[in-house]
């Protein structure tokens, strides 16, 4: 990634956007003290251009953007290490969580897109079935990702094994999950969800 | 549902379970059913979100868990959870819906019921180590898994984050080894039971996943362990379905059988191969378990 | 014929088992001199010490060696036990024979023959030891405390209240120094007008305290208990016994342009002024070098609207002299600019921030006079340049601090802290200002320290960037702010409409001409030395003299105040006696052999060697001698070895006892 | 702590001038903590190695020392602010004289034990004894010691007594 400079002011530092992150994540961005913690110890650090710290740095100094550009929100694994060690009581596993909302909803440029493609089946799999169907998500992602052949070596022995099942019940309260999923849609339309 | 049990849950097993982790949940029901504790499983229950639901919508996530939970209150006695993700976000949702009146607000809207917070979610590790005990899991014991030296992989959700699940402590836990050790296993140390296999990319990023989970498969195998045990489908997956991707990639041999909890509790406790779902597993156990006159 | 008495000790089985002590007793005993030896299982305990004192007066013993432990554990116990006996203390030596032999030796054989030696030794020196006299001298129980901010005033006071009196020199026409000039003080935020003043007026009102202000330091002779001090007291032009402090001639003074060093120049003064309202004393000062009436003769305004009429411009410079016994140093801080510095000054100033040339660009101390509600903006935060209120403004640490390169290695300590205070009390001012500090490390150990500088980033909303500036630049009215985020790795630039450098402290101007008056050391910054850094922090090595506040390094208000308390304790510890009594191991010259090459003063380092004029009967001077003053001497006995003529000798360590104890060998 | 000592022919004679604040505590310390070394060292407690005067160590050799150690507090250590620097110059230039005069230096050793370094003090003292065992007896300045008694110039009664009286 290139570095351009950062040209600091009152109105190149989006503070109202670190406001809606912290208030998605619960957490303050500003009792971060860059001690460092949190990339010591994340397991994905070395896949990302920026690691969890800077994320929050940036974050102090309002440049979301350079953020959400980069790949580095959807490297982390969720597995909340970070939240756990840090001395500062910092969420920053939820912080990532606001970040990939905010960023889903600014329609980020970011250039990962398998792993929010995978997000995104997933989703949609909860939506149409209420469950989760293994099987399915694997051969959807593999045809829109374009890996047709991704883990086919995989796929009959799980089958074979079990693992993989090739047909499934629809859930009975169906109604109930689409109404859950168009209830937040019209509370986010009407402004009443971030 | 039999008269003389001894303890009485509402389950929720989680898609994994009725999909690429039958074996886990096949080896529940079948050792619950020996120690008298009955399950009855939450009727149309829900995915509860997982990883990529809270990882992009948060509200969608607490209210999958909320309508969850709604479900389970229905049904008498706490709530038995399988996997560690469920659990994991089970137990989220309780707690940032206890402490955030903002967000218990926007869930209700969402679920159109006012939130149900008062079942105890609960592991099945806890159910055995504390609801049980370890002294009546001893004694339901008949064959102890003598010489057997297990690797406890607790992975990231289990324990995580402070103050959340509750289950132990965060960062030294013990509650695996003392499940297994009471059934007469020998447990080893080692240095990456808590580390993450990156679960969340299994799909998507499978080459990070062989990483993270080479290093895992190579701490346990370094401390001199025969088998790994699980108590999440996710990092089970990963350990033992692409087990022998790794092997292949690294150019190495771990041949480490990864068993859920129940498959070796259920093992010591007299139960058959057939009912533990042994066969489903990707790397074969059995030669360890013939050497180790376990079965 | 001496008769030495020679006593060796067991200690319980620590010297017996490897020294065979009554074989020791007993070759010892043959030694010609020595009238009673014996060994004795514990010569530290109440019956040992009672054996020492009996053998004493039976024996008629004229010396004793006690050969026994170290003499850093034991001499004085055996020395007060010799005493009791009606014996001189410094005729008792001891022999050290066990951790210099039973210890350190396994041969019994090896060992016995060492401690004979050793003891034999110890009996050759002791019949060379002389009676001492113990030395007292008298102490004057007043004090000079030099320096009239928070440090001088609080250990004034201190002393003060303990009933001695204190003589107080300032040099500005005010007490008050730096803390007067502050806005507000971390970690609370108190108004330090609102708690300074009463102390100021505390000192004006206290009966033991006598102030001099615009007055200096201009000589000081003596030693400790027995200083001589003469006080220059500038004229000050305004009699203070006549002056009510109406204020009347400074309102009519005509001269109303002078920048007011009390307020960094921002505000103005008029020629005949007090710095600042709240003076202690209110008396005015005239300005002679901007006066109209000195540098013209015409004007006289204030004198003709003095009522009491105490304006006096025939008033001279006087010199006073003030007898006291200790001495408090408390000159203070002076702060670092970034202005050009002479060729070959070790301290350089900083072009890449443009010399202080730029308007906007101003110092901590300047900010704080902003800041003050007393101050010449009212207490708003006004640009020197056009006097808007800026709104984004950049606060940088260490300037000076931890720059070798600029001539400074040292933390200034106070920064970190006061920029944080800084950040709040700008949030409090301009609510809709940002305010951006670059800095390197955050040093903030103190209590309630580090959570007042995390407030001022978690809920008074300060930016801070990890990262030193490169350079400052005038844009229009704006000033570029050239630094890095060192955490994200990427430059950083502020457009800035004010700037506020945190700038080192250093010791004031002039320190070290005062340490040359005292005899006391400083280091190469010139902040003086305390005796020893971790044991004697307050002390001087030079006896009678104490430090407190920044003089002996940059400290914060907390840290002064205590220090300064400190140094009262040390003078009032000095005042409790009426005489100082000290152990009388101190050179002595033998002014026969002196022949007045003062080699000896030139290595002293305590300042003891005087020079004494040797007169006949009639007044004609026949040479100057060495004189070596008892009170001040440390007994280091460098002279003696330095001494061509061997004219001066260390008591209890003289050539004849060394040399006697060589030769035993 | 030895099993056996070994047996030497000759034991030679270390005399020590040091100061009383750090080396002389060095020493102590060696003593608390039970290190052992050789037993050829005397001590002689300075106050200051700025008191130590040099005639003091030809005296040592002139009385059959074998070796000469000086040793005090650390540059930048003294008690007495600067004595070491003091002692420091002048030996210095002391040497100088020794080494033109032909006294082996190796006889005669330097160094900066502080109270903490009972270890040092040990090194110091053993490295000396077995270096000048090594080099074997001093015998030139006792010679001339001898010469000067024999001559009996200067040890008489009433030249002592005149002595004293100054």
């Amino acid at each position: 990634m290139k570095k351009k400079k950062m040209i600091i002011s009152q109105e190149t530092m989006d503070i109202d956007f670190v406001r809606k992150v912290e208030a998605l994540s619960d957490t303050s961005v500003r009792r971060c003290f860059q001690c460092g913690k949190c990339s010591a110890g994340c397991p994905m650090a070395t896949f990302m251009e920026h690691p969890p710290n800077r994320v929050v740095r940036l974050l102090q100094l309002g440049q979301w953007r350079r953020i959400i550009e980069g790949r580095s929100i959807w490297y982390c694994a969720s597995c909340e290490t970070c939240s756990t060690r840090c001395p500062n009581k910092v969420h920053l596993a939820s912080i990532m969580d606001a970040l990939r909302k905010l960023s889903w909803d600014a329609d980020g440029p970011s250039k990962e897109s398998y792993v929010q493609l995978a997000n995104k089946l997933f989703l949609q799999n909860i939506r149409t079935y209420g469950r989760q169907y293994e099987m399915r998500l694997a051969a959807v992602f593999n045809v829109k990702s374009g890996q047709f052949l991704k883990d086919l070596m995989l796929g009959p022995k799980l089958i074979a094994k079990g693992k993989l099942k090739m047909f499934h019940s629809k859930n009975k309260n169906m109604t109930e999950i689409e109404k859950i999923f168009s209830r937040i849609e019209e509370m986010r339309k009407k402004g009443e969800a971030l | 549902m039999s008269s003389d049990n001894i303890m009485e849950y509402s389950y929720y097993p989680g898609c994994s379970l009725h999909a690429s982790a039958g074996e886990y949940d096949l080896s529940t029901r079948e050792l619950f059913k020996i120690l008298k504790i009955g399950l009855t499983e939450i009727p149309d229950w829900f995915c509860c979100g997982a990883t990529p639901a809270h990882n992009v919508d948060e509200l969608l996530s607490l209210s999958l868990c909320a309508k969850n939970l709604e479900l389970a209150d229905e049904i008498e006695g706490d709530v038995a959870v399988a996997c560690a993700a469920c659990f994991s976000r089970l137990k989220t949702t309780q707690h940032v819906l206890t402490e955030n009146e903002t967000k218990r607000k926007q869930v209700e809207k969402a679920i159109d019921a006012p939130v149900k917070l008062n079942s105890n979610v609960k592991h099945l590790l806890e159910i055995l180590a504390a609801d049980l005990g370890l002294e009546r899991l001893a004694a339901a014991v008949h064959k102890p898994l003598t010489g057997l030296k297990v690797a406890c992989y607790y992975g990231c959700l289990l324990t995580r984050p402070t103050d959340v699940p509750n289950l132990d402590c965060v960062e030294a836990p013990t509650i695996m080894e003392r499940v297994i050790e009471a059934v007469g296993a020998e447990t080893v140390p080692w240095t990456h039971r808590l580390e993450c296999c990156g679960a969340n990319f299994t799909l998507s990023r499978p080459g990070v996943v062989i990483q993270l989970t080479n290093a895992i498969l190579d701490s346990a195998k370094a401390a001199g362990a025969d088998c790994i045990m699980v108590g999440c489908p996710l990092c089970h997956g990963n350990l033992d379905i692409r087990q022998k991707e790794i092997e292949g990639v690294y150019k190495t041999d771990y041949n480490l059988p990864v068993f859920y909890l129940t498959q070796l509790v259920g093992l010591a406790a007299g139960l058959g191969a057939d009912k533990l779902g042994l066969d489903a597993m990707i790397v074969n156990p059995m030669p360890l378990l013939r050497e180790k006159n376990l079965i | 014929m001496s008769r030495i008495g020679v006593f060796i000790c067991h200690c319980g089985e620590n010297i017996s088992r490897t020294v065979d002590v009554e074989r020791v007793a007993a070759q010892i005993g043959k030694l010609p001199g020595v009238a009673f030896s014996t060994d004795y299982k514990y010569m530290c305990s109440d019956p040992g010490q009672n054996l020492l004192k009996k053998a004493i007066q039976e024996q008629k013993l004229s010396h004793v060696v006690v050969a026994a432990c170290s003499p850093r554990m034991h001499e004085k116990t055996f020395r007060k036990a010799v005493e009791a006996a009606g014996l001189n203390p410094f005729l008792c030596e001891m022999a050290n024979i066990r951790e210099h032999c039973s210890w350190v030796h396994e041969n019994k054989e090896e060992a016995t023959v060492k401690a004979i030696e050793i003891v034999g030794m110890m009996v050759e020196r002791v019949k060379k030891n002389r009676v001492l006299p113990s030395i007292t001298v008298p102490i004057t129980k007043r004090s000079l405390v030099i320096g009239g901010g928070i440090a001088g005033i609080q250990a004034a006071l201190d002393i003060a209240d303990c009933g001695h009196e204190v003589i107080l020199v300032e040099r500005e026409p005010s007490i008050g120094g730096h803390m007067a000039q502050l806005s507000e003080t971390f970690p609370t935020l108190d108004c330090s007008q609102c708690i300074m003043t009463p102390k100021m007026v505390d000192v004006a009102n206290h009966p033991k305290i006598k102030l001099y202000t615009y007055s200096e330091i201009e000589l000081v002779e003596g030693y400790i208990g027995n200083f001589q001090v003469t006080i220059k007291k500038r004229a000050r032009s305004v009699d203070e016994d006549k002056c009510t402090g109406c204020g009347v001639c400074m309102t009519k003074c005509p001269q109303k342009k002078i920048p007011n060093k009390f307020d960094m120049n921002i505000g103005m003064r008029t020629a005949i002024y007090v710095p600042f309202p709240q003076a202690v004393p209110n008396t005015p000062v005239i300005d002679r070098d901007n006066c109209t009436k000195f540098k013209t003769g015409k004007c006289g305004v204030c004198q003709k609207v003095c009522g009491p009429g105490a304006v006096d411009f025939e008033q001279e410079d006087q010199l006073i002299v003030e007898a006291v016994g200790a001495i408090v140093v408390a000159t203070g801080f002076d702060l670092y600019s970034i202005a050009e510095k002479p060729k070959g000054s070790p301290i350089k100033g900083y072009g890449e921030f443009g010399h202080g040339k730029i308007p906007d660009v101003i110092d901590g101390m300047t900010f704080e006079r902003l800041a003050s509600a007393s101050g010449p903006t009212g207490g708003k935060i006004l640009r020197p340049s056009d006097g808007k209120e800026p709104k984004q403004i950049v606060f940088i640490q260490c300037i000076g601090s931890r720059a070798r390169e600029k001539g400074i290695s040292y933390c200034s300590k106070v920064c970190c802290m006061y920029t944080a205070k800084h950040t709040m009390l700008y949030h409090h001012k301009v609510h809709d200002g940002q305010a951006y500090v670059f800095f390197m490390d955050a040093r903030t150990p103190g209590k309630s320290y580090d959570e007042f500088w995390r407030r001022s980033i978690e809920e008074e909303e300060a930016v801070y960037i990890r990262g030193m500036v490169s350079r400052l630049y005038q844009k229009g009215d704006k000033i570029v702010v050239m630094g890095s985020d060192i955490a994200v790795g990427v430059q950083v630039e502020i457009e800035a409409d004010m700037v506020v450098l945190a700038t080192a402290i250093q010791p004031q101007k002039g320190a070290d001409s005062l340490a040359q008056k005292l005899g006391i050391s400083y280091d190469k910054y010139h902040f003086y030395s305390e005796a020893h850094a971790k044991l004697r922090p307050v002390e001087c090595a030079t006896a009678g003299i104490y430090l407190a506040g920044a003089c002996q390094g940059p400290k914060d208000i907390p840290e002064t105040v205590s220090q300064a308390s400190a140094a009262a304790a040390k003078v009032m510890t000095l005042f409790s006696k009426d005489q100082l009594e000290r152990e009388p191991i101190v050179a002595r010259v033998r002014e026969a052999g002196c022949v007045g090459c003062f080699a000896c003063k030139k290595v002293c380092a305590y300042g003891a060697v005087e020079e004494k004029e040797i007169r006949d009967r009639q007044g004609n001077l026949i040479k100057v001698v060495a004189y070596v003053n008892p009170g001040v001497c440390g007994g280091c006995g460098t002279c003696q070895a330095t001494c061509p003529s061997k004219s001066v000798e260390l008591d209890g360590y003289t050539d004849e006892q060394i040399v006697a104890m060589i030769e035993a060998l | 702590m030895h099993a056996e000592k070994p047996k030497h022919d000759f034991e030679p004679k270390i005399i020590a001038f040091v100061c009383t604040w750090c080396t002389y505590a060095g020493a102590d310390l060696a003593g608390t903590s039970r290190m052992q070394y050789p037993s050829n060292v005397r001590v002689l407690k300075f106050p200051c190695t700025g008191r130590i005067d040099p005639v003091f160590i030809l005296k040592a050799f002139q009385q059959g020392a074998d070796g000469v150690l000086v040793s005090g507090c650390h540059p930048g250590d003294c008690h007495y602010i600067a004595g070491n620097f003091h002692a420091r110059r002048r030996f210095a230039a002391f040497r100088k004289l020794l080494e033109f005069i032909g006294v082996d230096l190796n006889r005669l050793q330097f160094s900066w034990v502080s109270a903490a370094e009972g270890g040092k003090w040990v090194e110091v003292v053993t490295d000396l004894t077995e270096k000048v065992r090594a080099m074997g007896p001093m015998t030139e300045f006792k010679e001339l010691a001898l010469e000067e008694q024999w001559s009996g110039k200067i040890d008489t009664p009433e030249l002592k007594e005149a002595y004293n009286q100054i």
